[in-house]
Order: structure tokens, then C-alpha cells, then sequence
């Protein structure tokens, strides 16, 4: 394991069929402890496959994911934000009539416990807890800049804000593992730079592993400590950003030519 | 024989729920809705075709001119009525078919009285078979028959023709379908005509056995609902058979099945269809959608 | 060959104003880049083209008002390859393309279309009888664009074609355009955030700030403005 | 109980003082005006007010399952009645009414949990069709059960009384019976749906993929909502043998469950006050359809529901709300430019 | 101290009744599956209210002659409505009485509140025994015609005095009213010749009785007893038969023995038997062609309700119950709510409508009127057998 963490995120041999196609093709890497890892590669490579993997929204055919030593694979998919893991989506994904603070709260479903009776009663416990979740969402949109667009339905804001709630929403289920999916599309150059200064304060602030899938190469020689390439479905470089940018086939497969 | 002619009874009986069926499955395919109106609406033609006919029009005549007509208020029920809900909550849209059929059922019994009307057969009455061997009567083969042809021109229509392809396109999305060009109201409209023409056709063709009368097919509704979901709501050849199995296993089991009796068999099949339908959700015939993040 | 205009076009969506007065002018056969911050209005302006979104002032194509209804304004050759997902998921892949092309009466030529984008997309021609839905979201996105030029569009107008899109296709596609545009005359209004290579085969630019038209000019006027070059190429 | 929980579910912090006491001011006169109705008024308002509570608890089932969660149902009537036999089947053979309250909830919830454990696999139609089996079974089940259902002819009887302290007649008594339970268990879906259970059942709504993501047990929310939703029937039932005091098979019937399905969107979906609104349109616009022509009610009746629709796709809570909304807007504006 | 206390619904025992009008209310089924039977019981009712009101009204004891202001509801069959339109009736119109509310379900609905309440819920439009049997406790409850019960044992008179081996197919239909004929025909031919083979149910609901009617064949019984509420049912249970080559003597049940809604669309002709009973004169029955009553009856209806089927059962039996309400006025003594029970509690001869040799005859156990003959299906139309 390069720079010596203990790895988190252990991925072995995983493959993943759809009829003919095959998504994932004994893919095998590790992520360390507070890395930032890059996943990069063609349309269609597998990818967000992967992550669907790790989240357990897929059931691989075969292989292993352990995150944190505990195998993903073996927990339901409901499971696994309870492990650690929580996600964003490659195209945004959110409540479009509730509002931002609503949608955000929807990811702090897992911290919170409490019976349905309990619920309808609203004891004070549940109330409390309520509020303490409130003020960590707001805290939350605060950095993310998204402080004014609290009570905005969440459909109404622009492509590039939606992806931010993503993230807002990712984070109050307190991950140990952060998976994001392309965070940067559709932003112009310089709000890129924001979302890799995003990235890595991110981890220093929650002491996060992150996965990032990305097409833009800037953002990714920026943020990341390791990159894994996939080519349909298998890994055919690793390592860091500026050598797998130059390995000749993800070069041919995936950046073309400069 | 009695175990035969309750078979050949239950096809009558399955061609029934099919014809009205056939018309919820068009409309679902072409426009994405289920109309709990369809029923009712063919009542209305029906009545209208009984009118003319009563006028002294030909049989096959009225029911041509009722068949045209509907397809012309079809496609003006989707375009004042219906159009507003697309896209919208699709109970609301349900809803709004809900209030068409109290409405529609309202409308014919202030103009045609609630009590019954003879419809004339388009067929030959009698029929083929003895007594002792199980017969069938000639407006069931005649029905059956219209079936198969109204089968084979949707098949043909969804699976093989432009208009197919532009009508699952508008049903399963219309912004995008618009930004292609399609004209999509005017597909939605045409998609609630035909659906409404084959409902008229259903509707005069049960009509001589269910007789006229304004709440003729709200008891077939029920039965053509779980026909279509049963055969997948989107395959008219599915449908047909989804329907069969129903008549002739409500008629099996109310025989054969000494508890059940007559009171509940409609049970039944119902129950079936709930097995059949956990084991695969679609329907028989449907596809799974493929569904991702 | 189309030219398409906007004059003093004001759009919003219920109370909220997006779009204030912006003007803009795409000629024919030329390719037009929109930029702008996340949240601007390009959509939205692209949107109120194709009629998605109502608005005021003067839109014109070829000097006349375009309708209103978004399926008339297509059937004027107008292609809208929408941000994100825009295929119909349900259908298959070779259906969607199908649909794309439903209104040619040429079908010759779109035959010829169809292998040519299967050539550039090869995953379309593989997948062929998938569900769309189950493409990657890059596959998706290059299926919306291909079924956009199935159509054989006199203007195209694409919102972030590059979403999603893996360097190497991003750079074939932006290959394609120019070429597009020279042999079928296409009229290309484009958003795109790889600024540096949209600038680079564009004609003209126009930058938008929230729903403001607040620079137009030569794409390479453009790429040399200070301000620009920050915001939208990092050098 | 005139709460639209559609609002941001987060309110602290959000709202004025001054909005706040509005609020306050607004709940105490709902609850006057509410206590004092009954004796101010004729029995018939009387027994439709009961009514439409009776109703509206029955529509809020139906929300939760298919406003909240996405759900569609078919069946609503089926626990109605369930519910309705529960307690005239043990007040028959001489239950308390509470006795009889928790047996048909019970029951009502056992089944819908039953029912819902296979079908939360399914959803639109095909989940819309199983529902629809529930009604087309219980009416000659009900008839042929006539140990327990009086069959046919279904069972009278005569329970919740006015206590003589009281001095209030029969409908007024049942008015403040049926109008506190009500109450209560609106209350208490309001409290549901403001927190995490509420959040939950609308991101399964919007998309399952999604809820499963933050850690929602789509299956197990499903049941939950399919439960609650027939032990709400099961209570709208107990509360319908209050205030009619007989039951019989036709109140099973498909057309009550569709009635409701309808009334729910008229009212408007993920409102407490929309469903009041739909219980009352479904109570009151045939008794006032029926008093413009008795021979052309069913018309009339089907014409409104059309005309409201079209004028209101959304229902009319939401369509009430933003028309409120637009006033306090605008007096807001008026004040702050008068400042 | 702050409710009304006591019964709600009126201090006093003369609420609807003024020097010019008296004021009964009812509820129908107008829409819904038996629509089309309500819509004629109330048409029924109405033509003879018109043409009373139309002579200036009934003159009662008081000496007052009154006009006839008739509130109607509909309640499409469910009790729920039934118990709102009472409510409405009675403390909103404020009327005298409710007359004729349609159907089994939503009288039982109002019937303990009507007697808790002393409001006359008279001749209801149902053949259900509870209406009648038992007036001592429900007072103010009053049926009308005779019961499904006496119906269904007047058919097994007609077959057990032919003294011959007789097997009967039975269909009913699953409710109190299909039970209700079966099981006064039971009773009736109990020890007799006569024995049922083969017994069926089916569900208002059923679109046909297709499967019910072929598995009935295959006992190829001599009669077939239909105890279908439904006219069409009916109708298609008869051509079934047919179709199988199973020709039966039918025994059809009086609510659904009208010719052109029934015995027409079966494309029976009759000439293999088929019977029904009735207590009023049928309008289409030639026998009575020149019968003051009947064409007083289809001028009427004419008049009243244009277009209306006066063949159709329902449609005689509101307009014989309207006449017995009327008799009931004109004869009671003192104007109240008491006073019509009471009157009524002794009620007895003609009204128009009846059967020669029928009358009413009121009694504690029983509706008024408590004899049926029955009748048979000839040349087109019904004749009386006995
Ligand atoms: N649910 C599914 N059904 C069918 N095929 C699928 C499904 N999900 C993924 N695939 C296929 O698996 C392959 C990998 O898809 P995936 O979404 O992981 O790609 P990706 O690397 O994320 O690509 P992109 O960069 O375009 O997002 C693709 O060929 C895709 O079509
Ligand atoms: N459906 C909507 N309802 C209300 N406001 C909306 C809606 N869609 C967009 N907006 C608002 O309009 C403004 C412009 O949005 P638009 O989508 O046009 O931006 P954009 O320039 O395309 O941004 P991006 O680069 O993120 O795609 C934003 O402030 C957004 O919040
Ligand atoms: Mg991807
Ligand atoms: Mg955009």
C-alpha cells in the first residue's frame, strides 16, 4: 500500500455481469485510510458500476469488497451507509419538490434511531435529536455555500448546485468512505478548482477516505493520492495521477493523444 | 359435458373482459394512463350505435358510425380532459378518469334511461356444438374472432410501424419525445381515439350478450384491469390470454371447487393473479424495466 | 442552414426572472458557444428556444418568430440535446435513434447517418437492442447526441455535451461539429464547460452572468479576454 | 388539525414570533369554533362533520401510502370495513367500544401487514391490481361470515352513548367522539411525517434507489406505510359504526375505496387539511347535487369532481394554500412599504 | 346543559304538516347498480302523488285537504348516504314521515333511529321480513309488499300442489334477499314430491351467470327457480339455458318478471312454462287492458314520467304504496306521527294496483299486503294461473 495506511477499502477480483455485458472484470485495488483515491476510464468502463458495487446496490457475481475489514457484500444494501459508505450520484439525484435543508436532512436517516411510535408521539428525545440533526445540515450547507439556498425546492436549483446538495446529503450520514460520482460535471474551470479545494478539505475536516470518479484530469492530478484506471470493465493502470496520465493505454483508451 | 362447455363458457366469457381490455392496454401503451373510463365510454357508444340502429340503420352500419365517432371524442376527451394531468401526479390523472366514468354514466341515463336496452348481434344467433357436447355461440366465435384481428393490427402497429415507435416514445416520455418533433399531442389524442374506437367495438360486441344498459361494463372492468395487468399492460396478445385464463379458471373453480361456489369465484382468478404477479411483477407478458442510478 | 436570433428574450420559471433581456445572434452555418457560471442561464436560455420555457421578446429563426409548442419548434430543424440524461429510457437503443429520425422521409441518408454515428459511438451499435436505461451515463449522453443528429437538425443546440463524456469522445465530438457544420450546413449553439476546446473549433462566443448577456465576440476575442480565461480556462 | 405538512419540515427558527402567535391564535379559534359547532348546529351538519372526519381518517391512510410512499391502493375500503365489523361485531356480543376499537385495528393491521409483505415488491399498477383483489373478496366474504357479520344484512347497533351529565343529544356526542379521535390520530401522522419516517417514505416515492442509499429498508418502509394505512382505515371504520351505527356488506364495496382514492385527490396529496377537504367533498357535494335534482345527483356529483380537477390539478388544499400564501405576500409587502 | 338533549329530531309529533301540505321524504337508489329500479319505484310513487295532488290533494280527518310535497334523496345503495338523507329529512325538511326508502341495506340503516326518534318509516321498498315481522318492537318500521319469504314459498304451492315428482335447480343471489326466497321455498316443499337437485349462488356483481346457468344443466332439472334480483341477469341465466339445450319451466322471481326487460331480451317465448307471482295487475298484461286501475296507471306514469316503463315491477309497487300512503292519510284519525302508525297498524282494503281478491291487511307480524298469485307467461304476456 503506498504511503504506509492501512487500507480501508479492499477490493478483490470483483466482477459484474449485465447478460452479455460485463460491467467489472476481476478488478482488484485498495484504498488507504484519509486517501483520496481517483477512479478514471472510458464510457462505460465500469466505474459507477463499481460503486454501485460498493454500495450495494448491485450484487456482484463474484469477488469481494471490504471496507473497514467487513464485507460490504455480505450486508444488505440498506446496510452499508450504517458501515460508512455513502455516495453521490453521477446524475443528481434529489427529492426535486422538497426542499435543500429537506434533502440534506434525508441523509441523516441513519443516524437517527427511534420507533415509529416514538416518532408519532414526538417524545422530546426524538425532537431533540431532530434539532441537532437540523443544525448539523445547516452547518453543513454553510460550507458547502449553499447556505441561501436552504429552503429552495431542491429541482429549482442549477445542475451544479444539485450536485453540491449531493454531497451535502452524502455527509451528514458521517461517512468513513465518500464515493463521488463525477463531482465536477458540469461546472465551469474555475468552480472545478473549488470542488477539489472542497475534496480535500472535506477529508481533512471529517477525517474521510474518498473515491472520486472524474473525467477532468486537472481536478484529479489535484486531489488525488492514487488513481485506478479501468478499461471495459478491467484495470489496466494504478498508481499516481501523472502515471496513470501517461500510461499508454489509457492514453489510446481513454484521453487520446494530446 | 359439463367440464367442456364450462371451458368453452369461460372463453366467452374471457373474450368479454378482453375486448374491453384491448382498449385500456392501447390506451396505456400510447399514452402511459390507465382509464378507469374506458368501460363507461364504450357504454356511450354503444348507445349511440343502438340509437342509430334503432333509426333503422343497418347493424354493421351503426357500429361502423359509432366506432368513427368515438374515435373522434376520444382523441377530444384527451385533448380538454385529460391533457392537463400528463405528467402531472398519476392519481390525479386516475381521479380524473373517475370522475369521466360518473359523469359519462350520468349522461347516459339521463339520455337513454336506466333500463336496459336489447343490442342487436352482428352475428347469426344459435351456434356451433350440441347440447350434450358443448356449444358456442356465433357471437362469442364472432367476438373471438374480432379479437384476433384488433390483436394482430396492434401487434402490428406498436412493434412494426413508425407510429408504434412514436406512440411508445410520447407514452414513455413526452418532453423528450417533443424535442424530437413528434407532435405529441396529437399522438396522445390519436392514442385516446383508437383506444376509444376499440372500446366502441368491444362495447357493441358484449352488448347482445351483457345487454344495454348504463353500468353494462362496470363489472367487466375489474375483470379487463386484471387481465391487461396480468398480461403485461403493454401486449395486446398477452391480454387475450390473460383474459381467457380468467373466464375459464373462475369457471373451473366455481365448479369443481366445492367451497368456492358461484358467489366467489371471481376470487379466483384474482388470487392467481396475485401469485402470478409477485412472482413476476410485469405481468406474463411484460418486459422488465431496466432500472439504475 | 439557419440562422437563429434572440432579441431582448426574458424567461423565468413562475415568480423567478432567470433570463434578463439577452440578445444573441447565431449565424448561419457557424458554431456559437455559451459560457457562464453554474447557474447563469444557459440552460434555461437553450431551454426557451426549444420552447420548454415560456418567454418574452423575440426569438427568430431564419428572421421568423418560432411557435410556441416545443414539438413545432423541433419540426422547424431544431435539435435540443438536453443537460443530463435525455433518451427515453424505456425504449432501446435502436429505437431511440429510430425516433430520432422519425420525421426524415430520406431514409437512405439515414441509414448512412446511422452507421456513421455508430462509427463515432461504437458502444450504439453494440448495445443496439439494450434497454437505454441501462447505458452508462456517458453511453447516455452519446446516444442523446447521436439521436439528435439522426434527426439531420439544421441547428443543433447542445447543453453541456460533454457531461459525462471521457476526454478522448469529447475531443472526436468537438471534432465532429466543425465538420458537421461545413458538409450539412449545421447551425451549432453550444454550452460547454471545457471552454478551451469548444473556443477552439466555436466561431463566436457569448458569456452569460446571471441570465445577462454580459460579453459577445469571435471565439478568438473571446479565449483572449482576461476575465474569461480565468473563469472558464484556468490559464 | 388544518396543518398542511407539505411546508419544509423543519419550522424552528424559520418562523417570526409574530407568525408564531398567529399560528397559536389560529389553532385556539379551529378548536372553538370546532367545539362549539355541534351545539349551535342542526343534527345533519352534526352527522356530516362526523362524517367527513369518519372519511377524511380513512383519505389520510390512503396518503400515507400513496401520497407519502408512492403506493397505490385499491383495497382502502376492505380495511374500512374490517375495522367497522370489529367493533359492531363486538359490541354484538357486548365488548366495550374500546375493546372493539383495538380488535379492529388490529385486525385491519394484521391483514394490511400481511397483504403488504409479498406486494411491497410491486408497485403501479400491478401493486394497484392486488389492492383491488381486497374489496372484490371481502363482499361476499362478509356475506358469507354471518357469525361474525350478520351476513347480508349486516349488524345494528347502538353504541357510544351520551353520558346523561352530559345533557347533549346522540349526534353531538358522536361529533365529539369521532372529532377528538380524529384528532388525535392526525396529530399523530403529522408527528410522523415531520421527521425521519416522513423524509424516508417520500425519498421511496421519489426514487428507491436513492432511499436505499441513506440507509432506508425500502421493503420494510413499505410495509410500515401499507400497515399504518389500513390500521387508519381500520380506525376510519370503528369511527364510521359511531356514527352511523350499522355496517353492511355494501360499505365494503370497490366503489368507497375508489371514492376515497378520488377524494384524496381532490384534497390534495401530502396534506392533513386535504384530506378533509376530500372527505368533505365526497360527503358533501352529493347531498348538494342531491338537493339540486335526486335523479341527476350522480351526474352533477361527476361533473363536480371533473370541475374541481381541472381548476385545481393539484387538489384544492394546495390550491388553498397558494392563494394564502399570495395574500400573506402581498400584505407583507403592503406593511413592509408602509414601515 | 349546553346540548339539546332528549331526541334531537323534533319537539313536536306534526312536523311537515301544514293546513295545505303534508311533506313525506325518501331515499332512493337514483344511481349506481340499481339505479334503474329505484329510479322507477320513485317514478311509480310519483305519478300517483301528481295525479292525487293534481285532484287538490287528500282530504284528511282534520278536514283539511292537503297536497303531497314529496323530498327525495338519492343514496346510490349505500347506508351511509341513506343515514345522511334520514338526518337531512327530518331535522332539515322537517317532513311528516319517510316513505318507500329503497332497499334492504340502507333501511336497516335508519331503522333504529327512526323508532328511537318516532319517525314513521313506512311501506319500504323492501321485501326483506325484518320490515314487518316484529311490529310490537319497531313500531314505525312498516313494510309493504309481501315478503321474499312468502314469495318464495308461493312458488312451492304452485309446484307441490301438482302432486308429480318435481326436481328443481335453485340460483340465488348472496344476500338476504336470495336467501330469503330460497328459503321460503324450502320450507314450503318440505316433505313434498317436489326436491331440489342442484343450487347455485352468484354475486350482484357477476357480468353473467353463464357458469352458474351450465352447471345447473347438468342436472337437467324440470324447473328452474331464479332467484336473480337482476334484470339482465336474468334475462342472460334464461337465453343460457336455452342455448344449452336445457328448456326448463322457469320460476322467476316477481321483482324481475317484466316483459320487456326480461322475458323479451331472454328470446323466450314461453312455450315450454314460464311463471312468476305478482300482487299488482301487470301493465302490459292484456287482461287488463280495460281495467280502470291500469290505465289510470299508465296514463299516470304517462303524464309524470314521460318516457318511464311502467312495466317495470318496481315502478307498480311505488305507485301501490303511494296509494296506500294515501288511504293512510285520508284514514287516520288524529294528525300526528302516532296517529298514521296507529292508523296504519289497522289498515286494510283496496288500493289501486292489487289483484283481484288482494287487499291489504295489516297485522303486527307481517306487511300489508301478504298473498301473491302466480301468473304465467303466455302469447307475449303474463296471465294469471290461479
Ligand atoms: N443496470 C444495468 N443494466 C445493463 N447494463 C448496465 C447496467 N448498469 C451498467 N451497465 C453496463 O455496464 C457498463 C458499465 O457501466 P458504468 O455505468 O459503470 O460505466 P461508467 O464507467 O460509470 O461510465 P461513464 O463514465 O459513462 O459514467 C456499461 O456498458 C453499461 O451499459
Ligand atoms: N425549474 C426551475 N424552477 C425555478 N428555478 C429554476 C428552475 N430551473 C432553473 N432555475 C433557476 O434558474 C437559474 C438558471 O438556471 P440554469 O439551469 O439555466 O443555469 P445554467 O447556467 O444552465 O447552470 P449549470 O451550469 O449549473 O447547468 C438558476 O438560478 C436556477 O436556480
Ligand atoms: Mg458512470
Ligand atoms: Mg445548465
Amino acid at each position: 500500500m503506498n504511503h504506509g495506511t492501512q487500507a480501508l477499502v479492499e477490493v478483490r477480483d470483483l466482477t459484474l455481469r449485465f447478460g452479455g455485458v460485463t460491467a467489472l472484470a476481476d478488478v482488484a485495488f485498495d484504498v488507504g485510510e484519509r486517501q483520496i483515491c481517483g477512479l478514471v476510464g472510458p464510457n462505460g468502463a465500469g466505474k459507477s458500476s463499481l460503486f454501485n458495487c460498493v454500495n450495494g446496490y448491485y450484487r456482484p457475481s463474484g469477488g469481494s469488497i471490504r471496507v473497514g475489514g467487513v464485507d460490504v457484500l455480505s450486508v444488505p444494501a440498506h446496510r452499508t451507509v450504517r458501515l460508512g459508505i455513502a455516495r453521490t450520484f453521477q446524475h443528481p439525484t434529489l427529492q426535486p419538490d422538497r426542499t435543500v435543508l429537506d434533502n440534506v436532512l434525508l441523509g441523516g436517516h441513519s443516524t437517527l434511531s427511534g420507533t415509529v411510535l416514538s416518532a408519532m408521539l414526538a417524545l422530546p428525545g426524538e425532537r431533540r435529536r431532530e434539532r441537532e440533526l437540523v443544525t448539523r445540515a445547516r452547518e453543513l450547507l454553510g460550507s458547502l455555500g449553499l447556505a441561501g439556498a436552504e429552503r429552495t425546492s431542491a429541482g429549482d436549483l442549477p445542475y451544479g448546485s444539485q450536485k453540491r446538495v449531493e454531497i451535502a446529503r452524502a455527509l451528514l450520514s458521517g461517512p468513513r468512505l465518500l464515493l463521488l460520482d463525477e463531482p465536477a460535471s458540469g461546472l465551469t474551470h474555475s468552480e472545478v478548482g473549488e470542488v477539489g479545494e472542497l475534496i480535500t478539505r472535506i477529508r481533512a475536516d471529517h477525517g474521510l477516505t474518498v473515491i472520486v470518479v472524474e473525467h477532468h484530469m486537472g481536478l484529479i492530478s489535484a486531489v488525488t493520492d492514487h488513481v485506478v484506471a479501468l478499461v471495459s470493465g478491467r484495470k489496466v493502470a494504478e498508481g499516481t495521477a501523472q502515471a496513470v496520465q501517461s500510461d499508454p493505454v489509457v492514453v489510446s483508451a481513454y484521453l487520446g493523444a494530446a | 359435458m359439463n367440464l367442456l362447455q364450462q371451458v368453452l363458457d369461460g372463453l366467452s366469457s374471457g373474450s368479454v373482459y378482453a375486448t374491453l381490455a384491448l382498449a385500456l392496454v392501447l390506451v396505456h401503451r400510447s399514452t402511459g394512463i390507465v382509464n378507469f373510463a374506458q368501460g363507461q365510454m364504450a357504454v356511450i357508444s354503444t348507445y349511440v350505435a343502438w340509437t342509430l340502429y334503432d333509426a333503422g340503420v343497418p347493424v354493421w352500419g351503426a357500429i361502423g358510425a359509432a366506432i368513427v365517432l368515438s374515435l373522434v371524442v376520444g382523441a377530444l376527451v384527451e385533448r380538454f380532459l385529460i391533457r392537463r394531468f400528463e405528467g402531472g401526479e398519476p392519481l390525479a390523472a386516475i381521479v380524473v378518469t373517475v370522475g369521466l366514468l360518473i359523469s359519462v354514466n350520468g349522461l347516459v341515463s339521463l339520455i337513454w334511461g336506466t333500463v336496459l336496452k336489447q343490442f342487436p348481434s352482428a352475428f347469426p344467433s344459435g351456434g356451433v356444438g350440441s347440447g350434450s357436447g358443448g356449444t358456442i355461440g356465433y357471437g362469442t366465435l364472432g367476438t373471438i374472432g374480432a379479437l384476433l384481428v384488433v390483436v394482430l393490427a396492434l401487434n402490428w402497429l406498436f412493434r412494426h410501424t413508425r407510429l408504434g415507435l412514436a406512440f411508445r416514445a410520447v407514452a414513455a416520455n413526452p418532453e423528450s419525445s417533443a424535442l424530437l418533433g413528434l407532435p405529441v399531442g396529437r399522438l396522445l389524442m390519436l392514442g385516446w381515439g383508437l383506444a376509444a374506437a376499440v372500446g366502441a367495438l368491444a362495447g357493441c360486441l358484449v352488448a347482445p350478450k351483457l345487454y344495454l344498459a348504463p353500468e353494462m361494463m362496470d363489472s367487466v372492468l375489474t375483470y379487463a384491469l386484471a387481465a391487461a395487468v396480468l398480461g403485461g399492460l403493454n401486449s395486446a396478445l398477452g391480454t387475450v390470454l390473460a383474459a381467457w385464463f380468467i373466464g375459464v379458471v373462475e369457471n373451473l373453480a366455481g365448479t369443481y371447487v366445492s367451497f368456492v361456489g358461484g358467489d366467489m369465484k371471481i376470487a379466483v382468478p384474482l388470487v392467481l393473479m396475485v401469485l402470478i404477479l409477485l412472482l413476476k411483477p410485469e405481468g406474463v407478458f411484460g418486459h422488465k424495466e431496466v432500472r439504475r442510478v | 442552414m439557419s440562422t437563429l436570433e434572440l432579441r431582448g428574450v426574458h424567461a423565468g420559471y413562475g415568480k423567478a426572472q432567470v433570463l434578463h433581456d439577452v440578445s444573441l445572434h447565431v449565424g448561419d452555418g457557424s458554431i456559437t458557444t455559451l459560457l457562464g457560471a453554474n447557474g447563469a442561464g444557459k440552460t434555461t436560455t437553450l431551454r426557451a428556444i426549444s420552447g420548454l420555457v415560456r418567454s418574452t421578446g423575440e426569438i427568430l429563426i431564419d428572421g421568423r418568430p418560432i411557435p410556441s409548442a416545443p414539438d413545432a419548434v423541433a419540426r422547424l430543424g431544431v435539435a435540443h440535446v438536453p443537460q443530463g440524461r435525455g433518451t427515453i429510457g424505456q425504449l432501446s437503443v435502436d429505437d431511440n435513434l429510430k425516433a430520432g429520425a422519425l420525421l426524415r422521409r430520406d431514409r437512405v441518408q439515414a441509414r448512412a447517418d446511422l452507421r456513421r454515428l455508430r462509427e463515432l459511438f461504437p458502444v450504439l451499435g453494440e448495445r443496439a437492442q439494450s434497454q437505454a436505461a441501462g447505458l452508462s451515463g456517458g453511453e447516455q449522453q452519446m446516444l442523446a447526441i447521436a439521436r439528435a443528429l439522426m434527426g439531420r437538425p439544421s441547428i443543433l443546440l447542445l447543453d453541456e455535451p460533454s457531461l459525462g463524456l471521457a476526454p478522448l469522445i469529447t475531443k472526436e465530438l468537438f471534432v465532429l461539429l466543425p465538420r458537421l457544420r461545413d458538409e450539412w450546413g449545421l447551425t451549432v449553439l453550444v454550452v460547454e464547460q471545457n471552454a478551451d476546446l469548444a473556443l477552439s473549433v466555436g466561431d463566436h462566443a457569448v458569456v452569460l452572468e446571471s441570465g445577462r448577456v454580459v460579453l459577445t465576440g469571435t471565439a478568438r476575442e473571446i479565449s483572449g479576454h482576461d476575465e474569461v480565461r480565468r473563469a472558464y480556462l484556468g490559464n | 388539525m388544518s396543518v398542511v405538512v407539505d411546508e419544509p419540515a423543519v419550522t424552528d427558527g424559520g418562523g417570526t414570533s409574530r407568525r408564531r402567535r398567529g399560528r397559536a391564535l389560529t389553532a385556539v379559534a379551529l378548536v372553538l369554533v370546532f367545539a362549539v359547532f355541534p351545539l349551535v348546529m342542526s343534527p345533519f351538519a352534526n352527522l356530516q362533520v362526523t362524517l367527513i372526519l369518519v372519511y377524511a381518517v380513512a383519505i389520510l391512510g390512503l396518503d400515507i401510502l400513496v401520497g407519502w410512499t408512492g403506493q397505490v391502493s385499491l383495497g382502502q375500503s376492505a380495511f374500512f370495513g374490517i375495522g367497522a365489523y370489529g367493533v359492531a361485531a363486538g359490541a354484538v356480543h357486548g365488548w366495550p367500544v374500546w375493546a372493539g376499537l383495538l380488535l379492529g385495528t388490529a385486525v385491519a393491521g394484521v391483514v394490511g401487514c400481511l397483504v403488504a409483505i409479498p406486494a411491497a415488491r410491486l408497485r403501479g399498477y400491478a401493486l394497484g391490481m392486488i389492492t383491488l383483489t381486497l374489496p372484490v373478496v371481502a363482499v361476499p366474504l362478509a356475506k358469507r361470515m354471518e357469525v361474525v357479520t350478520g351476513g347480508a344484512q349486516g349488524l345494528n347497533v347502538t353504541i357510544v352513548q351520551a353520558p346523561g351529565w352530559t345533557g347533549l343529544a346522540a349526534d353531538q356526542w358522536r361529533y365529539y367522539v369521532v372529532g377528538i379521535g380524529a384528532a388525535i390520530v392526525f396529530a399523530l401522522a403529522a408527528a410522523l411525517r415531520r421527521g425521519r419516517f416522513g423524509r424516508a417514505f417520500d425519498a421511496i416515492r421519489v426514487n428507491e434507489a436513492l432511499a436505499t442509499a441513506q440507509g432506508v429498508h425500502v421493503t420494510r418502509y413499505k410495509v410500515l406505510a401499507f400497515t399504518l394505512s389500513s390500521v387508519y382505515g381500520g380506525v376510519a371504520g370503528v369511527l364510521y359504526v359511531v356514527a352511523v351505527q350499522f355496517i353492511s356488506p355494501e360499505t365494503l364495496v370497490l366503489t368507497l375505496s375508489i371514492s376515497m382514492l378520488a377524494g384524496l385527490a381532490i384534497g390534495g396529496l401530502r396534506s392533513l387539511l386535504g384530506c378533509v377537504l376530500g372527505a368533505a367533498f365526497y360527503v358533501v357535494v352529493p347531498n348538494l347535487t342531491g338537493s339540486v335534482s335526486a335523479g341527476q345527483s350522480y351526474l352533477l356529483y361527476g361533473v363536480c369532481l371533473l370541475v374541481v380537477m381541472l381548476l385545481m390539478p393539484r387538489g384544492v388544499a394546495p390550491a388553498l394554500g397558494h392563494a394564502v400564501r399570495r395574500v400573506a405576500n402581498r400584505r407583507e409587502r403592503a406593511a413592509a412599504s408602509g414601515e | 346543559a349546553c346540548g339539546r338533549g332528549g331526541t334531537s329530531s323534533s319537539g313536536s309529533q306534526t312536523p311537515g304538516i301544514t293546513d295545505t301540505t303534508v311533506k313525506i321524504g325518501a331515499s332512493y337508489a337514483l344511481s349506481g347498480p340499481l339505479a334503474a329500479n329505484g329510479t322507477a319505484a320513485m317514478n311509480g310513487a310519483k305519478s300517483y302523488f301528481d295525479a292525487i295532488n293534481a285532484q287538490g290533494g287528500v282530504k284528511m280527518s282534520d278536514g283539511k285537504t292537503r297536497k303531497i310535497e314529496v323530498v327525495k334523496y338519492d343514496d346510490g345503495y349505500d347506508p351511509a348516504r341513506a343515514v345522511q338523507n334520514y338526518k337531512k329529512l327530518t331535522t332539515q325538511d322537517n317532513v311528516f314521515a319517510l316513505f318507500q326508502t329503497f332497499g334492504t341495506a340502507p333501511n336497516l340503516a335508519i331503522m333504529d333511529s327512526a323508532n328511537a326518534e318516532k319517525v314513521p318509516q313506512l311501506f319500504v321498498h323492501s321485501g326483506a321480513a325484518v320490515f314487518s315481522q316484529d311490529q310490537q318492537a319497531k313500531p314505525y318500521t312498516v313494510g309493504w309488499q309481501p315478503t321474499y319469504e312468502t314469495e318464495g314459498a308461493a312458488y312451492a304451492k304452485f309446484l307441490t300442489a301438482q302432486d308429480k315428482d318435481v326436481t328443481v335447480a335453485v340460483i340465488s343471489q348472496n344476500d338476504d334477499l336470495g336467501k330469503a326466497f330460497v328459503n321460503g321455498f324450502t320450507s314450503g316443499i318440505a316433505g313434498s314430491k317436489v326436491k331440489i337437485v342442484a343450487q347455485e349462488t352468484y354475486q350482484a356483481t357477476d357480468p353473467t351467470l353463464d357458469s352458474q346457468v351450465t352447471k345447473l344443466a347438468a342436472s337437467k332439472a324440470d324447473v328452474l327457480f331464479s332467484a336473480i334480483a337482476i334484470p339482465k341477469l336474468t334475462a342472460g341465466a334464461l337465453s343460457k339455458a336455452a342455448e344449452l339445450g336445457w328448456n326448463p319451466e322457469h320460476l322467476l322471481v316477481s321483482l324481475v318478471s317484466s316483459v320487456d326487460q326480461v322475458i323479451k331480451p331472454s328470446g323466450l317465448d314461453g312455450s315450454h312454462g314460464i311463471y312468476s307471482t305478482a300482487f299488482v295487475k301487470a301493465a302490459d298484461d292484456q287482461q287488463w287492458a280495460t281495467d280502470k286501475d291500469v290505465q289510470d296507471y299508465i296514463a299516470r306514469m304517462k303524464t309524470s314520467a314521460p318516457g318511464a316503463d311502467p312495466t317495470v315491477p318496481n315502478a307498480a309497487w311505488g305507485y301501490g304504496a303511494a296509494a296506500t300512503l294515501v288511504k293512510a292519510l285520508q284514514e287516520t284519525k288524529t294528525v300526528t306521527r302516532d296517529g298514521l302508525v296507529q292508523e296504519i297498524q289497522s289498515l286494510s282494503g283496496a288500493v289501486p294496483l292489487l289483484l283481484p281478491g288482494l287487499e291489504l291487511h295489516a297485522s303486527l307480524d307481517g306487511p300489508p299486503i301478504k298473498e301473491l298469485h302466480v301468473q304465467q307467461f303466455k302469447d307475449g304476456k303474463w296471465s294469471l294461473v290461479d
